[in-house]
């Protein structure tokens, strides 16, 4: 009938079965291009294809003021904006040298702690998603909301939200702020018992995740896997213990961290760091001081010309900023350390040998958001 | 009605998808694009052949289960005069399953029941 | 008892002596055939246009949204929107697909599925065709489905689709066993396989409670398999979303990929059909022992009725399993058949089997 | 062991590795021809254990090309940042280092693509976010792109 | 033995943990009141935004048509993307020397990422966030906006 039904007779173990997953899979959270070789359901490889939407932010740093930076930073990992911003802020006052008030301090920790929150809910309910449960997206959205609210009624917006700046804050945080975190974490507390009911303790969920997409703590330093993947591993790498930065010196917060490195474990670090950033929260949020919500800053701000770097603990891991400075207000270098570059490259390597399904579990469980990898 | 009019659900359920699919054909607007003919692979150009020799894990699945299925032929009409037939069909029925049961424990024991 | 109110055998044979009365007997046949026919195509395509807004409603709810509400009152008439909108939908021909089988596919699901639905009694008397071998007919049937799907999955040219084929050759080799073994179990109980003597069997009371346990888990395993059965819930592999973009039917486009939606609406209802002629007393009403006026109450309610709303219980249930539970994976989902619905199954009939030696049941 | 001993440790590993002034890290310029070797001692010496590369960037400095690698150990704590320059802007290679540290195979892709610095033995030397056959590198700072990069 | 125990206490949990989470959906589809969904068209009229809330940037103008703004471009170098135009005219003083004010103040909305800088730049409070949100048109030329109105003048406490 036609050529193609005489199919070619070959050895089956030399056959390869490439198939592209992504940049338009709804399992790759963005444009991700993932070229699968398959052995029937079973992963053989697989290789990563970047940049279907690399904006070139690092070049475009080096034509923008310091505070122009803040506004590309939200645009690299969207689900941790403020983190983002926090690490550009901190580079520049460190490298002044500038003291920030202390209420700076506890606003950015809180509004970090909730952007982590924020950014786990959602990977929560992607990653139910991307097991099949579509229950879990509309669970993790709607708790989701509340923090965009609080948000959203402190600074304005509820994603890119450009807060920060050099040296404190755009403005003071709203008069409810306070009231309405309170409110949020007696309700998120009671929230997230659902969330272990319907995905947590599930058996299917247990039995596809549980083994599968092993990553060792060995491999987890040498791929520089950060963030709650890497500590899945037993890779204790938590910026704000090891590096503090804000008020993490003054709180009194876990390093949670697993020792089995598979995709079970990876889901359980988030499921516990939304504890430990609730935890977080409610030992500062009545403790937020009085004073100024910026400190004193020049018009202009010049760094002095030389190399710094800044390491914050974005959701997904270490973010890390270098940059090189010549004494003008634009830096001469900017260098984003995105923690999904990194744990992007471990994907090939803890993929392979498991199947389709797993693929999808495992790149959920790894969280990637693709804007940051391709910056 | 008889069997035979089965043919009428036949038809019946033909007509339904032949009428649709012709209605569609003409009342749908139709623009020949050779991007469109593409098999669809996430944006991507597919590469390599399609339809080629596939490792399915389940054939040892497959045999196992023409055994079952061919046994349970002989399940269900054993099922229908089971009230009647009392004592004797129960003994028979026993030694039947214990007989399937033992294929069962051994490609259990044997690792036919996983995948690859 | 009287059930006579609600007897459609009288209406049938009353229509039937009316055209053979009027008309020379081949067109008497014509015409009735025509009369069924179009009975059938309506009530299909009414339950299946029902069964999408439902599941819908049913989802929106499960997840804290309001569903379709824009199109006509509560959004009724949404799905018929969207059928309009399908109808008008440009169909699209892959280049390099097996184009023969391509064009078969969805064909032969829903044909599958018409001719299961020729079996299924709806009320006393409201069935097409009373087979003596009703179950075993509905059961190969109602298998003839997931051919469908493999053919359509195998001839896109797609590689999604045709991993997904792959997996519902996996499943049809698993779960057909499973759903034929639990209605064994109340064959066992009720001696037959008709379906109209099924329902006369459950008079005095349903078989999911005449059975004692193994009615029970009979049911539960008929629940997990024929949700299996019908690519549905934890157990939609061949479609995968989240893993194979759409799995089989990622090439069909327009009225063809509403047909294999509309079948798999159409084989849940199928399935929950016979869950509910077989364990739940199909069209008979809901009786309590000795409570007399409560039974009468029960007794004027129609049979239809009850039928429907046994079925769409059942179909309820299916889709609670649906939107709340992940995805199985490829292996675990012939574990769950091999290693635990198979052998319970076995050791099921067994049980039942002894019961009704002994006389146990009711 | 503190910055000073390593300052030392490191002095005797590669004496002509040029020290260089920064208030945070340590920072050494190393040869590009002894910068593998050394890079393995980092990892495999029980008292260095440089076992974690958490950032690899690419610098053009316009008289060369230059790459930095901050480097800490996980067990130690100490961090280390170490350069390597290449004066070829369109030859240069430096030596890979990811069969040390698994992570610079996608680091060194990136600095590849955008900055134009070639890696000896790298496995999969291929651009990483621009596709194949783009003219030029982006972050370099005598890249000229008038249709997608607009000045205001 | 065990294996067998374990057989069925696999079974068991299975089950337990299956009707768990069945548990949790099957009790928000008989609770309508958790019901987060808003209807948004219809609710409109009720609909408020918060007061800071980022919709557009815009130049408040007081009863009098007045603004202001100086025309002093502060804005558009603050601005990261170009967002901004100002367009200065030059005036006659009454004391014969030459001033320049706006003329127009050209805002691209659909270049602007809302960052907010122009606002903290502006030395003069003359520009604001305003609330609306509904901002998708059909022609991109329609998000080119001219922030002071025709006609305006700016207050005239304002020095530079």
């Amino acid at each position: 009938m036609k050529e193609v039904i005489n199919l070619p007779v070959k050895n089956i173990e030399e056959e390869e079965y490439h198939i592209n997953m992504g940049p338009q899979h709804p399992s790759t959270h963005g444009v991700l291009r993932l070229v699968v070789s398959l052995q029937g359901e079973i992963v053989k490889s697989l290789k990563p294809h970047c940049g279907y939407i690399h904006r070139g932010i690092e070049k475009m740093c080096e034509k923008d003021t310091y505070p122009q930076i803040i506004h590309l930073t939200d645009r690299m990992d969207y689900l941790s904006a403020h983190i983002n911003n926090h690490a550009v802020c901190l580079l520049v006052e460190n490298a002044l040298e500038v003291e920030v008030p202390e209420r700076v301090k506890y606003i950015r920790t809180i509004i970090d702690e909730l952007n982590r929150i924020a950014s786990h809910q959602l990977w929560w309910c992607s990653f139910g998603m991307d097991m099949g449960g579509l229950t879990c997206y509309f669970y993790g959205l709607r708790d989701r909301e509340k923090i965009l609210d609080i948000f959203e009624e402190s600074f304005g917006s509820r994603l890119l939200h450009s807060y920060y700046t050099p040296g404190g804050l755009m403005m003071d945080i709203h008069p409810n702020f306070q009231a309405n975190v309170k409110a949020f974490i007696k309700y998120f507390r009671k929230k997230i018992k659902d969330y272990d009911d319907l995905l947590t303790g599930n058996v299917i969920m247990q039995l596809r995740t549980k083994g599968v997409g092993i990553l060792s703590r060995e491999d987890a330093i040498s791929y520089g896997v950060t963030g709650p993947s890497g500590r899945a591993s037993g890779f204790a790498c938590d910026v704000r213990k090891h590096h503090p930065y804000g008020v993490y010196d003054k709180v009194d917060f876990k390093e949670i961290m697993g020792t089995k490195g598979d995709t079970f474990e990876r889901y359980m670090m988030r499921m516990n760091e939304m504890h430990e950033s609730m935890k977080i929260i409610e030992q500062l949020i009545d403790n937020i001081p009085a004073g100024d919500y910026s400190a004193k800053m020049k018009a202009v701000i010049k760094l002095p010309a030389g190399e710094y770097y800044q390491r914050v603990e974005a959701s997904r891991g270490e973010l890390g900023v270098y940059c090189i400075s010549d004494g003008n207000k634009t830096p001469y270098r900017m260098k984003f350390r995105s923690p999904n570059f990194s744990n992007l490259s471990a994907l090939d390597h803890i993929s392979r040998g498991v199947k389709i399904a797993d693929l999808v579990a495992i790149g959920g469980s790894l969280d990637y958001v693709i804007p940051d990898i391709d910056r | 009605m008889s069997a035979e009019s089965l043919i009428l659900f036949f038809i019946v359920g033909a007509f339904l998808v032949g009428f649709a699919i012709v209605f569609a054909h003409f009342a749908a607007p139709n623009s020949t694009n050779p991007q469109k003919a593409e098999p669809y692979e996430c944006g991507i150009p597919t590469e390599g052949l399609t339809w080629l020799q596939f490792n399915v894990g389940y054939y040892l699945f497959a045999i196992i289960f023409l055994v079952f299925d061919v046994e349970s032929v002989f399940i269900f009409p054993w099922a229908v005069v089971m009230k009647e037939m009392g004592m004797t069909a129960f003994i028979e029925i026993v030694i039947f399953f214990f007989v399937l049961g033992l294929g069962l424990l051994y490609a259990w024991k044997k690792g036919a029941l996983k995948w690859e | 008892m009287n059930f006579s109110l609600y007897d459609f055998t009288s209406f049938n044979q009353w229509i039937d002596k009316f055209l053979y009365d009027h008309l020379p007997a081949f067109w008497a046949i014509a015409v009735e055939m025509v009369i069924i026919g179009v009975a059938i195509l309506l009530f299909y395509a009414l339950v299946g246009l029902f069964l999408v807004y439902a599941e819908r409603k049913v989802c929106a709810f499960m997840q804290n949204r309001v569903g379709p509400n824009r199109v006509g009152p509560y959004g009724f008439f949404q799905t018929i929107a969207d059928f309009i909108k399908l109808m008008l939908k440009e169909l699209i021909y892959i280049k390099n697909a097996d184009q023969l089988l391509f064009n078969l596919a969805p064909f032969i699901v829903i044909i599958a599925s018409f001719m299961a639905i020729a079996a299924i009694p709806f009320a006393k008397g409201l069935h097409a065709i009373d087979f003596d071998i009703g179950v075993l007919y509905v059961i190969a049937v109602s298998s003839l489905g997931v051919v469908g799907i493999l053919l359509a999955g195998w001839s896109s040219n797609n590689k999604y689709s045709l991993i997904g084929a792959m997996r519902s050759g996996a499943q049809i080799v698993s779960y057909e066993l499973s759903v034929g073994l639990s209605l064994v179990t109340i064959i066992i109980l009720a001696g037959t396989m008709q379906f109209s003597e099924i329902v006369e069997g459950q008079r005095d009371g349903w078989f999911l409670f005449k059975g004692h346990i193994p009615a029970f888990i009979a049911f539960i395993v008929f629940l997990i398999s024929s949700t299996a059965e019908t690519n549905r819930g934890p157990f939609d592999l061949a479609e995968a979303e989240s893993e194979l973009t759409a799995g089989f039917h990622t090439e069909y486009s327009g009225i063809k990929f509403a047909f294999f939606f509309l079948a798999e609406y159409m084989n849940m209802f199928i399935v929950a059909s016979i869950a509910a002629t077989v364990f739940l007393g199909g069209w008979m009403p809901f009786h309590v022992g000795s409570w007399t006026g409560f039974n009468h109450i029960m007794d004027f309610i129609p049979p239809f009725v009850w039928y429907i709303g046994k079925t769409f219980f059942v179909i309820w249930v299916m889709m609670w399993f649906k939107w709340t539970f992940p995805r199985l994976r490829i292996d675990q989902l012939l574990t769950l058949e091999w290693k635990y619905l198979l052998p319970i199954n076995l050791v099921n009939i067994l049980l039942m089997a002894f019961i009704v030696l002994m006389g146990w049941h009711f | 062991m503190d910055n000073a001993a390593l300052k030392e440790r490191i002095l005797g590993l590669v004496p002509d590795a040029e020290f260089q002034e920064n208030k945070q890290f340590l920072t050494f310029i190393i040869p590009p021809a002894k910068f593998h070797d050394f890079a393995i001692i980092l990892k495999s010496e029980a008292d260095l254990a440089f076992d974690y590369l958490f950032c690899l960037s690419a610098v053009d400095m316009v008289k060369y090309l230059e790459v930095v690698y901050h480097l800490e150990s996980v067990s130690h704590k100490h961090q280390l940042v170490l350069k390597v320059r290449t004066e070829d802007r369109e030859n240069g290679a430096v030596d890979t280092v990811c069969d040390i540290w698994r992570t610079a195979e996608l680091h060194e892709r990136e600095a590849y693509d955008l900055m134009g610095i070639r890696f000896n033995n790298h496995p999969d030397l291929r651009r990483f976010f621009l596709e194949e056959g783009w003219i030029g590198h982006p972050l370099r700072k005598d890249y000229v792109d008038e249709v997608n990069i607009v000045e205001f | 033995m065990n294996s067998i125990f374990e057989y069925f206490a696999d079974i068991f949990h299975t089950v337990k943990s299956l009707l768990t989470g069945m548990k949790v959906t099957g009790r928000y589809f008989f609770s309508p009141g958790e019901i987060v969904t808003q209807q948004y068209p219809e609710n409109r009229k009720t609909l408020k935004m918060y007061d800071r809330f980022k919709g557009e940037v815009i130049m408040p103008h007081n009863d009098h048509n007045e603004h202001r703004c100086t025309g002093c471009g502060i804005c558009e170098t603050a601005c990261p993307n170009g967002t901004i135009e100002i367009i200065q005219a030059r005036i006659d003083m009454p004391d014969g020397k030459k001033k320049r004010i706006i003329d127009k103040h050209i805002y691209h909305l659909g270049m602007c990422t809302f960052c907010g800088l122009c606002i903290k730049a502006c030395p003069s409070d003359a520009l604001a966030w305003g609330q609306e949100f509904e901002h998708a048109v059909f022609d991109r030329s329609k998000l080119t906006k001219t922030l002071n109105q025709p006609g305006s003048s700016i207050i005239k406490d304002i020095v530079e």
